[in-house]
Protein backbone atom coordinates (compact mmCIF):
# COMPACT_ATOMS: atom_id res chain seq x y z
CA UNK A 1 0.00 0.00 0.00
CA UNK A 2 2.99 2.09 1.09
CA UNK A 3 1.23 4.80 3.88
CA UNK A 4 4.05 4.16 5.93
CA UNK A 5 7.71 5.40 4.51
CA UNK A 6 11.36 5.51 5.83
CA UNK A 7 11.71 8.09 2.91
CA UNK A 8 11.48 11.36 3.17
CA UNK A 9 7.82 12.68 2.87
CA UNK A 10 6.56 15.73 0.42
CA UNK A 11 3.13 17.07 0.65
CA UNK A 12 3.06 18.25 -3.16
CA UNK A 13 2.62 14.63 -4.28
CA UNK A 14 0.01 13.93 -2.36
CA UNK A 15 -1.94 17.11 -3.61
CA UNK A 16 -1.51 15.23 -6.91
CA UNK A 17 -2.78 12.09 -6.15
CA UNK A 18 -5.77 13.81 -4.84
CA UNK A 19 -6.87 15.86 -7.06
CA UNK A 20 -9.16 16.16 -10.25
CA UNK A 21 -11.09 18.64 -12.26
CA UNK A 22 -14.30 18.21 -10.54
CA UNK A 23 -12.71 18.62 -6.83
CA UNK A 24 -12.02 22.36 -5.75
CA UNK A 25 -10.76 22.09 -2.34
CA UNK A 26 -7.58 20.47 -0.93
CA UNK A 27 -7.40 20.21 2.76
CA UNK A 28 -3.72 18.89 3.71
CA UNK A 29 -2.08 18.46 7.13
CA UNK A 30 1.55 18.23 8.14
CA UNK A 31 2.59 16.76 11.52
CA UNK A 32 6.37 18.16 11.94
CA UNK A 33 8.78 17.41 14.56
CA UNK A 34 9.25 19.90 17.21
CA UNK A 35 11.79 20.70 19.04
CA UNK A 36 10.72 20.49 22.27
CA UNK A 37 8.26 17.91 23.96
CA UNK A 38 6.48 18.58 27.79
CA UNK A 39 9.22 21.57 28.05
CA UNK A 40 12.25 19.41 27.37
CA UNK A 41 14.79 19.97 24.54
CA UNK A 42 14.33 17.12 21.60
CA UNK A 43 17.02 16.49 19.23
CA UNK A 44 15.74 14.00 16.99
CA UNK A 45 13.26 11.18 17.59
CA UNK A 46 13.35 7.88 15.89
CA UNK A 47 9.14 6.25 14.73
CA UNK A 48 8.63 2.73 14.63
CA UNK A 49 5.99 0.88 13.13
CA UNK A 50 3.97 -2.79 13.15
CA UNK A 51 4.14 -2.51 9.91
CA UNK A 52 1.90 -4.61 8.54
CA UNK A 53 -1.02 -3.53 11.01
CA UNK A 54 0.16 0.48 10.27
CA UNK A 55 -0.29 0.37 6.61
CA UNK A 56 -3.87 -1.98 7.07
CA UNK A 57 -5.09 0.70 9.87
CA UNK A 58 -3.76 3.54 7.32
CA UNK A 59 -5.78 1.82 4.28
CA UNK A 60 -9.29 1.40 7.11
CA UNK A 61 -8.91 5.26 7.86
CA UNK A 62 -8.73 6.28 4.69
CA UNK A 63 -11.57 4.11 3.21
CA UNK A 64 -13.82 5.12 6.14
CA UNK A 65 -13.44 9.04 5.29
CA UNK A 66 -13.68 8.09 1.44
CA UNK A 67 -16.67 6.67 2.06
CA UNK A 68 -17.89 9.20 4.69
CA UNK A 69 -16.99 12.17 2.54
CA UNK A 70 -17.21 13.11 -1.34
CA UNK A 71 -13.31 13.02 -0.69
CA UNK A 72 -9.98 11.53 -2.14
CA UNK A 73 -7.79 10.93 0.47
CA UNK A 74 -3.68 10.33 0.79
CA UNK A 75 -2.03 9.59 3.18
CA UNK A 76 1.51 9.37 4.68
CA UNK A 77 3.53 8.03 7.98
CA UNK A 78 7.27 8.30 7.76
CA UNK A 79 9.40 5.86 10.13
CA UNK A 80 13.15 6.01 11.17
CA UNK A 81 15.52 8.57 12.38
CA UNK A 82 14.11 12.06 12.01
CA UNK A 83 15.07 15.54 13.17
CA UNK A 84 13.54 18.43 14.14
CA UNK A 85 11.46 20.29 11.62
CA UNK A 86 11.03 16.34 9.14
CA UNK A 87 7.47 15.87 8.25
CA UNK A 88 6.23 12.64 10.44
CA UNK A 89 2.86 12.39 9.01
CA UNK A 90 1.17 13.97 5.90
CA UNK A 91 -2.88 13.96 4.96
CA UNK A 92 -4.27 15.19 2.44
CA UNK A 93 -8.01 15.38 1.44
CA UNK A 94 -9.92 16.70 -1.93
CA UNK A 95 -13.45 16.94 -2.65
CA UNK A 96 -15.78 19.13 -4.43
CA UNK A 97 -16.21 21.51 -1.52
CA UNK A 98 -14.19 22.82 1.16
CA UNK A 99 -16.53 21.84 4.32
CA UNK A 100 -16.10 17.78 2.98
CA UNK A 101 -12.50 18.44 2.73
CA UNK A 102 -11.75 20.13 5.75
CA UNK A 103 -13.48 17.32 7.43
CA UNK A 104 -11.96 14.33 6.55
CA UNK A 105 -8.42 15.25 6.54
CA UNK A 106 -9.23 15.90 10.40
CA UNK A 107 -10.70 12.99 10.73
CA UNK A 108 -8.14 10.75 9.21
CA UNK A 109 -5.22 12.72 11.41
CA UNK A 110 -7.09 12.25 14.51
CA UNK A 111 -7.98 8.74 13.40
CA UNK A 112 -4.05 8.10 12.81
CA UNK A 113 -3.05 9.13 15.94
CA UNK A 114 -5.81 6.91 17.48
CA UNK A 115 -5.11 3.73 15.65
CA UNK A 116 -2.38 3.02 13.71
CA UNK A 117 0.61 1.35 15.75
CA UNK A 118 3.74 3.73 16.09
CA UNK A 119 5.71 4.40 18.44
CA UNK A 120 8.25 7.66 18.95
CA UNK A 121 11.67 7.62 20.71
CA UNK A 122 12.78 11.07 21.26
CA UNK A 123 16.09 11.49 22.03
CA UNK A 124 16.29 14.71 24.65
CA UNK A 125 19.23 17.96 24.81
CA UNK A 126 19.84 16.35 28.78
CA UNK A 127 21.01 13.21 26.74
CA UNK A 128 18.41 10.98 27.82
CA UNK A 129 15.97 9.00 25.81
CA UNK A 130 12.34 8.36 26.19
CA UNK A 131 9.26 6.38 24.64
CA UNK A 132 6.72 9.09 24.43
CA UNK A 133 3.13 7.79 25.73
CA UNK A 134 0.84 11.49 24.70
CA UNK A 135 -1.94 9.21 27.47
CA UNK A 136 -0.12 10.60 29.86
CA UNK A 137 0.76 13.88 28.47
CA UNK A 138 -0.38 17.08 29.63
CA UNK A 139 -0.86 17.82 25.79
CA UNK A 140 0.83 16.99 22.65
CA UNK A 141 0.09 18.64 19.07
CA UNK B 1 8.49 -20.27 25.55
CA UNK B 2 6.13 -23.02 25.43
CA UNK B 3 3.83 -24.49 27.62
CA UNK B 4 2.85 -28.08 25.97
CA UNK B 5 -1.10 -28.88 25.69
CA UNK B 6 -3.24 -31.10 23.79
CA UNK B 7 -5.33 -30.19 22.08
CA UNK B 8 -4.22 -26.70 22.29
CA UNK B 9 -3.65 -24.04 19.96
CA UNK B 10 -0.10 -22.23 18.49
CA UNK B 11 -0.18 -18.16 18.60
CA UNK B 12 2.93 -16.12 17.39
CA UNK B 13 2.87 -12.76 20.07
CA UNK B 14 4.44 -9.75 18.95
CA UNK B 15 5.96 -7.03 21.37
CA UNK B 16 6.93 -3.35 20.16
CA UNK B 17 8.57 0.04 21.96
CA UNK B 18 8.43 -0.21 25.29
CA UNK B 19 6.89 -3.49 25.99
CA UNK B 20 9.58 -4.95 24.12
CA UNK B 21 12.16 -3.77 26.13
CA UNK B 22 10.40 -4.59 29.47
CA UNK B 23 10.67 -8.37 28.23
CA UNK B 24 13.81 -8.57 26.69
CA UNK B 25 12.56 -10.16 23.29
CA UNK B 26 10.27 -8.59 20.49
CA UNK B 27 8.52 -12.22 19.64
CA UNK B 28 7.67 -15.19 20.56
CA UNK B 29 5.36 -18.30 19.92
CA UNK B 30 3.18 -19.89 22.32
CA UNK B 31 1.38 -23.41 22.93
CA UNK B 32 -1.93 -22.40 24.53
CA UNK B 33 -4.94 -24.66 25.91
CA UNK B 34 -7.77 -24.27 24.09
CA UNK B 35 -10.20 -22.39 23.90
CA UNK B 36 -8.40 -19.18 24.95
CA UNK B 37 -8.45 -15.90 25.28
CA UNK B 38 -5.99 -12.60 24.37
CA UNK B 39 -6.34 -12.48 28.46
CA UNK B 40 -4.43 -15.64 28.73
CA UNK B 41 -1.52 -14.56 26.41
CA UNK B 42 -1.06 -11.32 28.60
CA UNK B 43 -0.90 -13.66 31.69
CA UNK B 44 1.61 -15.53 30.58
CA UNK B 45 3.42 -12.93 29.45
CA UNK B 46 3.10 -10.87 33.12
CA UNK B 47 4.44 -13.85 34.61
CA UNK B 48 7.62 -13.57 33.14
CA UNK B 49 10.77 -11.75 34.23
CA UNK B 50 9.70 -8.09 33.01
CA UNK B 51 6.21 -9.08 32.97
CA UNK B 52 5.18 -6.74 36.06
CA UNK B 53 6.05 -3.66 33.50
CA UNK B 54 3.10 -4.48 31.01
CA UNK B 55 -0.02 -3.40 32.48
CA UNK B 56 -2.88 -6.06 32.55
CA UNK B 57 -5.46 -4.91 29.89
CA UNK B 58 -3.00 -3.31 27.20
CA UNK B 59 -3.96 -2.81 23.75
CA UNK B 60 -4.19 -5.49 21.61
CA UNK B 61 -4.29 -6.72 17.63
CA UNK B 62 -5.42 -10.18 16.67
CA UNK B 63 -4.28 -10.80 12.69
CA UNK B 64 -3.60 -6.63 12.10
CA UNK B 65 -6.77 -5.27 13.85
CA UNK B 66 -7.11 -4.08 17.15
CA UNK B 67 -8.97 -6.41 19.73
CA UNK B 68 -10.10 -6.32 22.93
CA UNK B 69 -8.08 -8.68 25.60
CA UNK B 70 -10.85 -10.73 25.86
CA UNK B 71 -11.10 -11.77 22.25
CA UNK B 72 -10.94 -15.28 21.82
CA UNK B 73 -7.67 -16.45 19.88
CA UNK B 74 -7.19 -19.44 17.32
CA UNK B 75 -4.31 -21.63 16.38
CA UNK B 76 -2.19 -19.52 13.88
CA UNK B 77 -3.15 -16.29 14.87
CA UNK B 78 -0.85 -13.17 14.88
CA UNK B 79 -1.44 -11.37 18.14
CA UNK B 80 0.35 -8.16 18.96
CA UNK B 81 0.68 -5.88 22.46
CA UNK B 82 0.70 -2.58 21.96
CA UNK B 83 2.32 0.15 24.14
CA UNK B 84 0.47 3.88 23.94
CA UNK B 85 0.56 4.64 20.32
CA UNK B 86 2.52 7.71 19.47
CA UNK B 87 2.09 8.23 15.38
CA UNK B 88 1.13 11.12 13.82
CA UNK C 1 2.96 43.03 0.75
CA UNK C 2 2.44 40.22 -2.21
CA UNK C 3 -0.94 38.28 -0.98
CA UNK C 4 -2.04 38.42 -4.63
CA UNK C 5 -0.56 37.82 -7.23
CA UNK C 6 -0.83 36.87 -11.26
CA UNK C 7 2.46 33.96 -10.96
CA UNK C 8 1.42 30.18 -10.66
CA UNK C 9 0.89 29.45 -6.89
CA UNK C 10 3.14 26.60 -5.15
CA UNK C 11 1.89 25.51 -1.33
CA UNK C 12 5.67 24.20 -0.71
CA UNK C 13 6.71 27.86 -0.45
CA UNK C 14 4.05 29.23 1.97
CA UNK C 15 4.51 26.19 4.24
CA UNK C 16 8.26 26.90 4.14
CA UNK C 17 7.20 30.73 5.13
CA UNK C 18 5.20 29.50 8.38
CA UNK C 19 6.98 26.55 9.72
CA UNK C 20 9.90 26.86 12.86
CA UNK C 21 11.14 24.49 15.29
CA UNK C 22 8.04 24.80 17.30
CA UNK C 23 5.75 24.79 15.43
CA UNK C 24 4.10 20.60 15.09
CA UNK C 25 1.17 20.97 12.51
CA UNK C 26 0.59 23.02 9.29
CA UNK C 27 -2.86 23.13 8.21
CA UNK C 28 -3.34 24.28 4.44
CA UNK C 29 -6.17 24.63 2.11
CA UNK C 30 -5.85 24.90 -2.02
CA UNK C 31 -8.59 26.20 -4.11
CA UNK C 32 -8.34 25.13 -7.50
CA UNK C 33 -10.15 25.91 -10.25
CA UNK C 34 -13.23 23.14 -10.99
CA UNK C 35 -14.54 22.14 -14.50
CA UNK C 36 -17.86 22.50 -13.63
CA UNK C 37 -20.31 25.42 -11.66
CA UNK C 38 -23.81 24.87 -10.95
CA UNK C 39 -24.18 22.04 -13.81
CA UNK C 40 -22.76 24.05 -16.63
CA UNK C 41 -19.04 22.57 -17.60
CA UNK C 42 -16.24 25.40 -17.22
CA UNK C 43 -13.31 25.78 -19.47
CA UNK C 44 -11.38 28.66 -17.90
CA UNK C 45 -11.88 31.85 -16.04
CA UNK C 46 -10.39 35.03 -15.10
CA UNK C 47 -9.59 36.31 -11.75
CA UNK C 48 -9.58 40.33 -11.16
CA UNK C 49 -9.37 42.15 -7.89
CA UNK C 50 -9.02 45.64 -6.35
CA UNK C 51 -5.80 45.12 -6.01
CA UNK C 52 -4.44 47.35 -3.18
CA UNK C 53 -7.73 46.96 -1.01
CA UNK C 54 -7.56 42.81 -2.05
CA UNK C 55 -3.69 43.31 -0.17
CA UNK C 56 -4.73 45.44 2.71
CA UNK C 57 -7.97 43.29 3.41
CA UNK C 58 -5.80 39.81 2.91
CA UNK C 59 -3.07 41.34 5.21
CA UNK C 60 -5.55 42.26 7.49
CA UNK C 61 -7.14 38.92 7.56
CA UNK C 62 -3.97 37.23 8.39
CA UNK C 63 -3.16 39.70 10.89
CA UNK C 64 -6.55 38.65 12.36
CA UNK C 65 -5.75 34.80 12.42
CA UNK C 66 -2.14 35.14 13.90
CA UNK C 67 -3.61 37.28 16.86
CA UNK C 68 -6.48 34.99 17.65
CA UNK C 69 -4.64 31.56 17.48
CA UNK C 70 -0.73 31.21 18.40
CA UNK C 71 0.01 30.57 14.67
CA UNK C 72 2.33 32.04 11.49
CA UNK C 73 -0.31 31.99 8.70
CA UNK C 74 1.09 32.41 5.03
CA UNK C 75 -1.90 33.62 2.00
CA UNK C 76 -2.13 33.34 -2.19
CA UNK C 77 -4.46 34.39 -3.81
CA UNK C 78 -4.40 34.04 -7.53
CA UNK C 79 -5.48 36.91 -10.42
CA UNK C 80 -5.41 36.44 -14.30
CA UNK C 81 -6.35 33.65 -16.65
CA UNK C 82 -6.91 30.00 -14.82
CA UNK C 83 -7.12 27.08 -16.09
CA UNK C 84 -9.23 23.87 -14.89
CA UNK C 85 -7.27 21.94 -12.13
CA UNK C 86 -5.14 25.44 -11.56
CA UNK C 87 -4.30 26.98 -7.72
CA UNK C 88 -6.80 30.08 -7.17
CA UNK C 89 -6.43 30.61 -3.58
CA UNK C 90 -3.73 29.15 -0.95
CA UNK C 91 -3.28 28.98 2.72
CA UNK C 92 -1.10 27.60 5.50
CA UNK C 93 -1.56 27.98 9.04
CA UNK C 94 1.53 26.75 11.31
CA UNK C 95 0.64 26.12 14.99
CA UNK C 96 2.11 24.35 18.04
CA UNK C 97 -0.95 22.33 18.08
CA UNK C 98 -2.97 21.01 15.29
CA UNK C 99 -6.25 22.13 16.43
CA UNK C 100 -4.75 26.03 16.15
CA UNK C 101 -3.34 25.11 13.27
CA UNK C 102 -6.89 24.36 11.92
CA UNK C 103 -8.75 26.53 12.66
CA UNK C 104 -6.63 29.85 11.33
CA UNK C 105 -6.95 27.92 8.33
CA UNK C 106 -10.58 27.49 7.84
CA UNK C 107 -10.94 31.27 9.31
CA UNK C 108 -8.66 32.58 6.62
CA UNK C 109 -10.03 30.66 3.98
CA UNK C 110 -13.44 31.60 5.05
CA UNK C 111 -13.13 35.41 5.44
CA UNK C 112 -10.95 35.28 2.36
CA UNK C 113 -14.30 34.33 0.27
CA UNK C 114 -16.01 36.89 2.29
CA UNK C 115 -14.03 40.46 2.71
CA UNK C 116 -11.31 39.97 -0.26
CA UNK C 117 -12.18 41.86 -3.67
CA UNK C 118 -12.04 39.51 -6.10
CA UNK C 119 -14.30 38.80 -9.10
CA UNK C 120 -14.25 35.53 -11.40
CA UNK C 121 -15.38 35.55 -14.30
CA UNK C 122 -16.12 31.86 -15.88
CA UNK C 123 -15.75 31.28 -19.50
CA UNK C 124 -18.29 27.93 -19.96
CA UNK C 125 -18.42 25.34 -22.41
CA UNK C 126 -21.29 26.45 -24.25
CA UNK C 127 -20.07 29.48 -25.19
CA UNK C 128 -20.97 32.04 -22.80
CA UNK C 129 -19.17 34.09 -20.39
CA UNK C 130 -20.67 35.22 -16.59
CA UNK C 131 -19.62 37.39 -13.59
CA UNK C 132 -19.99 34.61 -10.53
CA UNK C 133 -22.27 35.55 -8.00
CA UNK C 134 -21.69 33.81 -5.13
CA UNK C 135 -24.68 35.13 -3.04
CA UNK C 136 -26.65 33.98 -5.85
CA UNK C 137 -25.81 30.91 -5.77
CA UNK C 138 -27.11 27.43 -4.30
CA UNK C 139 -23.54 25.76 -3.13
CA UNK C 140 -20.15 26.92 -4.37
CA UNK C 141 -17.01 25.23 -2.98
CA UNK D 1 -18.56 64.07 -15.19
CA UNK D 2 -18.79 66.09 -11.98
CA UNK D 3 -21.21 68.32 -10.72
CA UNK D 4 -20.20 72.09 -9.46
CA UNK D 5 -21.23 72.50 -6.13
CA UNK D 6 -19.32 75.05 -3.48
CA UNK D 7 -18.02 74.53 -0.79
CA UNK D 8 -17.85 70.98 -2.14
CA UNK D 9 -15.68 67.93 -1.56
CA UNK D 10 -14.30 65.75 -4.77
CA UNK D 11 -13.81 62.05 -4.73
CA UNK D 12 -12.48 59.11 -7.17
CA UNK D 13 -15.02 56.20 -7.54
CA UNK D 14 -14.12 52.88 -8.73
CA UNK D 15 -16.52 50.55 -10.39
CA UNK D 16 -15.32 46.77 -10.64
CA UNK D 17 -16.60 43.92 -12.51
CA UNK D 18 -20.65 43.63 -13.69
CA UNK D 19 -20.91 47.38 -11.92
CA UNK D 20 -18.30 49.00 -14.62
CA UNK D 21 -19.77 46.93 -17.02
CA UNK D 22 -23.16 48.29 -16.55
CA UNK D 23 -22.04 52.31 -16.71
CA UNK D 24 -19.59 51.90 -19.40
CA UNK D 25 -16.46 52.70 -17.02
CA UNK D 26 -14.57 51.50 -14.10
CA UNK D 27 -13.53 54.94 -12.45
CA UNK D 28 -14.69 58.73 -12.09
CA UNK D 29 -14.53 61.78 -10.71
CA UNK D 30 -17.37 63.24 -8.66
CA UNK D 31 -17.75 66.64 -7.11
CA UNK D 32 -20.39 66.47 -4.43
CA UNK D 33 -21.91 69.14 -1.84
CA UNK D 34 -20.68 68.49 1.31
CA UNK D 35 -21.47 66.48 3.49
CA UNK D 36 -21.99 63.95 2.18
CA UNK D 37 -22.48 59.69 2.20
CA UNK D 38 -21.92 56.81 -0.09
CA UNK D 39 -25.43 56.62 -0.62
CA UNK D 40 -25.24 60.29 -2.36
CA UNK D 41 -22.45 58.72 -4.08
CA UNK D 42 -24.17 55.70 -5.45
CA UNK D 43 -27.54 57.98 -6.02
CA UNK D 44 -25.85 59.60 -8.68
CA UNK D 45 -24.43 56.69 -10.26
CA UNK D 46 -27.55 55.09 -10.67
CA UNK D 47 -29.02 57.82 -11.98
CA UNK D 48 -26.68 57.73 -15.09
CA UNK D 49 -27.52 55.63 -18.27
CA UNK D 50 -26.79 51.78 -17.30
CA UNK D 51 -26.78 52.92 -13.04
CA UNK D 52 -29.95 50.66 -13.18
CA UNK D 53 -28.35 47.52 -13.12
CA UNK D 54 -26.59 48.80 -9.55
CA UNK D 55 -27.90 47.60 -6.84
CA UNK D 56 -29.35 50.23 -4.35
CA UNK D 57 -26.99 49.18 -1.56
CA UNK D 58 -24.02 47.70 -3.05
CA UNK D 59 -20.70 47.00 -0.88
CA UNK D 60 -19.08 49.93 -0.41
CA UNK D 61 -15.12 50.63 0.31
CA UNK D 62 -14.14 53.37 1.59
CA UNK D 63 -10.16 54.08 1.55
CA UNK D 64 -9.58 50.39 1.07
CA UNK D 65 -11.86 49.14 3.56
CA UNK D 66 -15.20 48.03 4.06
CA UNK D 67 -17.96 50.36 4.93
CA UNK D 68 -21.27 51.06 5.08
CA UNK D 69 -23.48 52.90 2.67
CA UNK D 70 -24.26 55.47 5.22
CA UNK D 71 -20.60 56.13 5.67
CA UNK D 72 -19.53 59.76 5.17
CA UNK D 73 -17.23 60.98 2.49
CA UNK D 74 -14.39 62.91 2.69
CA UNK D 75 -12.37 65.13 0.05
CA UNK D 76 -9.84 63.14 -1.51
CA UNK D 77 -11.13 59.92 -0.40
CA UNK D 78 -11.07 56.68 -3.00
CA UNK D 79 -14.21 55.28 -2.90
CA UNK D 80 -15.32 51.52 -4.43
CA UNK D 81 -18.47 50.13 -5.34
CA UNK D 82 -17.79 45.89 -5.43
CA UNK D 83 -19.85 43.62 -7.15
CA UNK D 84 -20.78 40.51 -4.63
CA UNK D 85 -17.19 38.96 -3.79
CA UNK D 86 -16.16 35.55 -5.59
CA UNK D 87 -12.39 35.14 -4.43
CA UNK D 88 -11.36 31.76 -3.51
Amino acid sequence: MGFVTDRPIELTPLVVQVQAPDRGGVASFLGLVRDHHEGRGVLRLDYSAYGPMAEAECGRIVAEAEARWQVAVALRHRVGTLQVGDVAVAVAAAGGHRDEAFAACRYVIEEVKRRVPIWKREYYADGTVGWVDPTAAVQHA
Amino acid sequence: MSSSVAPGLTVRVLLFGSYADALGFDQVELALASPATLDDVIAHLRALPGGDRLPPKPLCARNLAHVGTGEPIASGDELALLPPLAGG
